[in-house]
């Protein structure tokens, strides 16, 4: 009665082949299959947690408490939100297009989800390693979100919702161009668009790019924050105005998705700007050979002194179970110290250190870059949209354009002329601001001269 | 790599979908993507030989045609919207003023 | 093995959305189904190496040129479905058109097998691989011997863009009370 | 309103594109249409090109009501009108049945109606305040300005036990006599509130994205003004020096020094600075009263039952939103014959289609928070 089996078994060898390639497969791809799930299982993790820190940030800014109920101190929060949106019913509008309003939140996501993929978090941590055209993967791959935007707010079948994806659009596809525009300057220094390079160059030039085009930086962080609809750029999703702009209609986990990936794209706007201007994986004054071990530890240190003012929180905490939580913060946090600590001690593990660092660095600069991105948005009101369309093009772009000109001069002169580095970074960044002077002032001459004739009509969506 | 067949017969094919398109279409829009479709089937003619042939002139010449699909589209579109501002119609067949 | 997957896998997609996007009545639709249809030809392009064809047909054509479209069928609201009505001299026409192209199809494709010139195999195993995929390549030719071509480019975009701000620019102000 | 729809008539299929208007419909349930207004925008693209309020969601008869209440018993029900100014409408209720009654009320009373008085026209600026800022999308100010309230509302807490809709005083003068410590906290009050009003100052004033936002927004000249009818800080910002509390004082009004802060453009920013300096010289106000509270009784000689003689009366006060009017007709009965309320966020709303036509969506909700409008005194 071994005829079946024997015929599965033929069946097994049969396809042995297939499975001899998938087997080569994993075998090569491994460490990027690893990464890439990794970052599709923490990424909604993470955004959570972005969103509950922002809340706290927003709250301690407003004199407030901010999420204080699910969890000690709210920590809890993002998970019961999740959990929440998970199991809320899922509404689609009787009018809507169903198809693309199912498939548009999903377009968002992934298209942030993938671009992640060819970051690198950290000199060890990666998935699509080292591709030719690196950034701009990242950047072209990102700036398909907006795809998701526009269709589900065409598909919703609701006023608020369209103009909220007609404003998205208009405005992403200004802000792109700015903020691609800003990123030129960048890579005409590192002369790569590798992400890998891009990192060495700045390593070997001594110098982040931050410091040689201080004007590319502003712009990009500018073009970034209206990329990710922040505020004060967030007129697409303007609560006051337009309910909630193209995700009026969404609830429950479409919802969600949405969320999810705009937070995603902020963590993508922050690397990239990590990676051209600050510097990516290094750390502060990385050609500093003798800070090599105070700046090594401090990583670990900075961590474990987490730990010990958790501990010192711990003892003021009213009720006991925020007090155990407190401990068992810090204790992580020691534990994750230890592990920065170990490679120090133990020599075969030397090899560890750069990565651990490297990684620490890279997500530190991130985080510094989205805390600015929530102080502007708990501080600043929000733009209209005709401003909006003004400072993208009559500010940023032309500003962009000439920080192109004047970075490609200063690099001929100090490399062609040999003149000294900064002395021309100095001479170009002057002429670039003169003109962005310039540029403001024509800017409120024009505004002026617009608000005198405020009724006639202009297409906003035009720019 | 595979064989060159491959490609040709996507490309062939894409171009043959695009055509049906220009032809049988009246929305001008959709006769419009239609035109970027062709576009696009010849590029891909273009990307293959460039890597048969070994020769980057190929992906050059797609960079044109991408390029060129660019100044298309604005143009087209561009005409497009005065003319629905003073017509309000997209239909190709209702276009027959050469000028107005 | 690999590769022919990944071929199939963006033919498919492509050909499957092109034919949807001339089938759909409705506009919108048809610029997702495009949108589909030139994400596909961009894996295409990444599967024969061209990394930076990839990238450009990404940002410019789904990022650019489809914006544009989409943008444009919002503005004109022909988004409800058209009452589409085809003559039969158009489908004539059509089919005619489809014949003529398929027969010459046919006859170049598979009649051929050669390509005229080189005398290159087009069915058959494959070539060797000439080309590494190198962006760097791709711009030292285009900005030394393709230079005079690049600027003309640029300028055909400028003139474009001018064009078309000025085509699309309101003549009319209606005045306001 | 007809004439505004016949306008629209003769403006349509003229957009830009030449496509067909947008009809949006803002509210009745939209974040920021201060309660349940809805705004019918006709827009072309983001430009509105016509609008139409539809109002009376929160109408509740208040009018009707007053003929079935006796004098008393109607007090209570003014506070609901203007619910962030309980305390303004309760004032120019109780001076309107006064001057029917022809009493006079003492000094004493009359002085701290007046530090009542000025201190909910503070709460209700920031009140107007936070919300206007979060509407054009500072989310920050809301909650300083909340905090600030909180102290005011604190004080009519422990004056007379209400927090939103006071009640706090009676027709004759006050029921309550101010408690053991009320000049303290109201000049602690005071004293803290020169330096948070200097926080506002440095979040708004000189942000250019604020000025951009409000500057040339709304704009509303003298002559609409007065054609309209707006009154309080919209009228001053359009350069009229008419204040009612200077032009025909009440209360203790006429023992104060203060100025009346004017705008030139009649824009929103201008409303926003009007704004800003009345909260200093309502500021200014109490600080002058708590210093010398006059000793004495705080009831006039009115007696248990109201009946005034037949005949009529109207009393208007300067409500932080404009002048509210109090029209009183008796014919000798306990209750009277019929009240008219001349509210002021009703006759300001009518500014609204003026002021935000041909600007953009975002300004729409920028004018209506300018207005500082409360449903409850719109729809009465």
């Amino acid at each position: 009665m071994s005829h079946p089996v024997t015929q599965a078994l033929g069946c097994v060898l049969s396809i042995s082949p297939t499975m001899q390639a998938v087997v080569a497969f994993l075998k090569t791809w491994w460490v990027e299959l690893v990464c890439g799930v990794v970052i599709v299982a923490a990424v909604p993790l993470v955004a959570g947690y972005v969103v509950l820190v922002e809340r706290k940030l927003m709250a301690d800014m407003q004199a407030r408490l901010g999420p204080m109920r699910v969890g000690p101190h709210g920590l809890l929060q993002p998970i019961a939100d999740a959990v929440k949106l998970l199991i809320k019913e899922d509404i689609i509008p009787r009018d809507a297009d169903a198809f693309i309003f199912w498939f548009a939140p999903v377009i968002s996501m992934v298209a942030a989800l993938t671009s992640m993929g060819a970051i690198y978090f950290g000199p060890a941590f990666r998935v699509a390693q080292d591709i030719n055209i690196g950034i701009l993967f990242v950047i072209g791959v990102s700036s398909l979100g907006f795809l998701g935007i526009i269709l589900g707010g065409w598909a919703s079948n609701s006023h608020y919702s369209i103009m909220g994806a007609l404003r998205s659009t208009a405005q992403l596809v200004s802000y792109e161009t700015a903020g691609g525009l800003a990123i030129i300057s960048a890579l005409l220094l590192s002369g790569s668009l590798k992400i890998r390079a891009i990192v060495d160059a700045q390593s070997d030039q001594h110098v982040w790019f931050l410091f040689l085009a201080p004007v590319a930086f502003f712009t990009y962080l500018v073009a970034s924050i209206a990329e990710t609809n922040r505020a004060p750029f967030d007129l697409p999703e303007a609560e006051s105005e337009l309910v909630a702009g193209y995700m009026t209609e969404y609830s429950g986990f479409r919802w969600a998705l949405y969320f999810l990936g705009e937070y995603a794209n902020m963590i993508v706007v922050a690397s990239v700007a990590t990676t051209l201007f600050l510097g990516g994986w290094l750390r502060p004054f990385s050609n500093v050979r003798w800070l090599d071990i105070p700046m090594g530890v401090l990583p670990a240190l900075l961590i474990a002194a987490l730990g010990v003012y958790c501990i010192y929180r711990a003892g003021k905490q009213p009720v006991k179970v925020q007090l155990g939580f407190m401990w068992v913060v810090a204790l992580c946090c020691f534990g994750v110290a230890v592990i920065y600590l170990v490679p120090w001690l133990v020599a075969p593990l030397r090899f560890a250190i750069p990565g651990l660092n490297g990684a620490f660095w890279f997500l530190f600069k991130v985080a510094v870059y989205i805390y600015v991105f929530m102080w502007l948005r708990f501080t600043l009101p929000r733009y209209r949209f005709d401003q909006l369309m003004h400072l993208g093009w009559y500010i940023l772009i032309p500003l962009a354009i000439v920080n192109i000109f004047s970075v490609g001069i200063a690099m001929f002169l100090s490399l062609e002329l040999g003149w000294n580095r900064w002395l021309a970074v100095m001479l170009t960044t002057a002429f670039t601001l003169a003109v962005s002077l310039l540029l403001v002032r024509l800017h409120d001459k024009h505004a002026s001269a617009a608000s005198s004739t405020s009724a006639v009509p202009s297409d906003s969506y035009a720019g | 790599m595979m064989s060159p067949i491959h490609y040709l017969c996507l490309s062939f094919a894409l171009f043959l979908i695009g055509c049906i398109g220009v032809v049988t279409r009246r929305n001008v829009i959709v006769v419009l993507m239609s035109i970027e479709l062709i576009l696009n089937a010849v590029n891909i003619n273009l990307v293959l030989f460039s890597r048969i042939f070994g020769d980057v002139a190929g992906q050059v010449f797609a960079l044109f045609i991408i390029a060129d699909a660019a100044a298309e589209a604005a143009i087209g579109l561009g005409i497009i919207i005065a003319y629905f501002r003073n017509r309000e119609t997209l239909l190709a067949d209702e276009m027959d003023l050469l000028k107005w | 093995m690999l590769d022919s997957i990944f071929f199939y896998f963006f033919a498919g997609v492509a050909v499957l959305s092109a034919g949807l996007m001339v089938t759909r009545r409705n506009a919108l639709h048809s610029a997702v189904c495009l949108v589909a249809t030139l994400l596909a030809i961009a894996g295409i392009f990444l599967q024969l190496r061209a990394e930076f064809l990839f990238i450009t047909q990404i940002i410019l054509y789904v990022g650019g040129i489809m914006v544009l479209f989409i943008f444009v069928i919002m503005l004109v609201r022909l988004d409800a479905p058209i009452h589409q009505i085809r003559f039969r001299l158009q489908r004539f026409v059509a089919v005619l058109v489809i014949l003529a192209l398929a027969f010459e199809g046919v006859v170049i494709l598979l009649l051929a097998r050669k390509l005229p010139g080189e005398g290159l195999l087009i069915q058959g195993s494959a070539p060797a691989d000439k080309l590494p995929p190198n962006s760097e390549a791709l711009a030292k030719s285009l900005f030394s011997d393709y230079l005079l071509p690049f600027e003309i480019a640029s300028v055909l975009l400028l003139v474009a863009m001018v064009g078309a701000v000025v085509m699309a620019k309101s003549r009319k102000r209606t005045s306001e009370s | 309103m007809a004439d505004s729809i016949q306008n629209d008539a003769s403006q349509q299929n003229n957009t830009l594109l030449g496509a067909d208007e947008l009809v949006l419909n803002m509210g009745p349930q939209h974040p920021s249409t201060h309660g349940v207004l809805r705004v019918k925008l006709k827009l072309d693209g983001e430009r509105v090109r016509g609008t139409e309020c539809v109002i009376g969601y929160l109408h509740r008869g208040v009018e009707k009501i007053a003929e079935n209440r006796t004098y008393q018993q109607f007090a209570p029900y003014v506070d609901r009108m203007d619910y962030v100014a309980a305390v303004s409408n309760g004032l120019g209720y109780c001076e309107a049945v006064e001057k029917l009654l022809q009493v006079e009320v003492p000094i004493r009373a009359r002085v701290i109606r007046t530090i009542l008085t000025e201190l909910q026209r503070i709460a209700s600026h920031l009140v107007w305040l936070g919300t206007h800022a979060l509407d054009i999308g500072a989310l920050t100010p809301l909650f300083y300005c909340f905090r600030e309230r909180e102290e005011i509302l604190k004080i009519f807490e422990k004056y007379c036990g209400a927090r939103l809709t006071t009640h706090a005083f009676r027709i004759g003068g006050l029921q309550y006599e101010s408690y053991d410590g009320f000049e303290k906290d109201v000049e602690r009050f005071c004293k803290d509130f020169e330096r948070r009003i200097q926080d506002y100052v440095d979040l708004l004033t000189g942000n250019s994205i604020w000025i951009g936002r409000t500057r040339n927004v709304g704009v509303l000249s003298a002559e609409d003004c007065i054609a309209l009818g707006a009154t309080g800080p919209i009228l001053r910002a359009s350069g009229v020096k008419w204040d009612l509390r200077k032009a025909q004082p009440y209360a203790a009004y006429d023992r104060y020094e203060f100025e009346i802060p004017i705008g030139t453009n009649g824009d929103t920013y201008d409303r926003y600075m009007v704004r800003m300096e009345e909260m200093r010289q309502s500021r200014r106000i109490c600080l002058q009263a708590i210093e010398n509270i006059p000793e004495g009784a705080i009831f006039g000689k009115v007696g248990k039952v109201i009946k005034p003689a037949p005949g009529e009366v109207y009393h208007s006060i300067e409500a932080p939103k404009g002048i509210l009017g109090y029209y009183i007709v008796s014919d000798g009965t306990t209750q009277p014959y019929r009240v008219r309320i001349r509210p002021p966020s009703f006759v300001n709303l009518q500014a609204l289609d003026k002021m935000i036509r041909g600007h953009l969506v975002a300004d729409v909700v920028a004018v209506i928070g300018t207005l500082d409008i409360v449903l409850g005194e719109v729809d009465r």
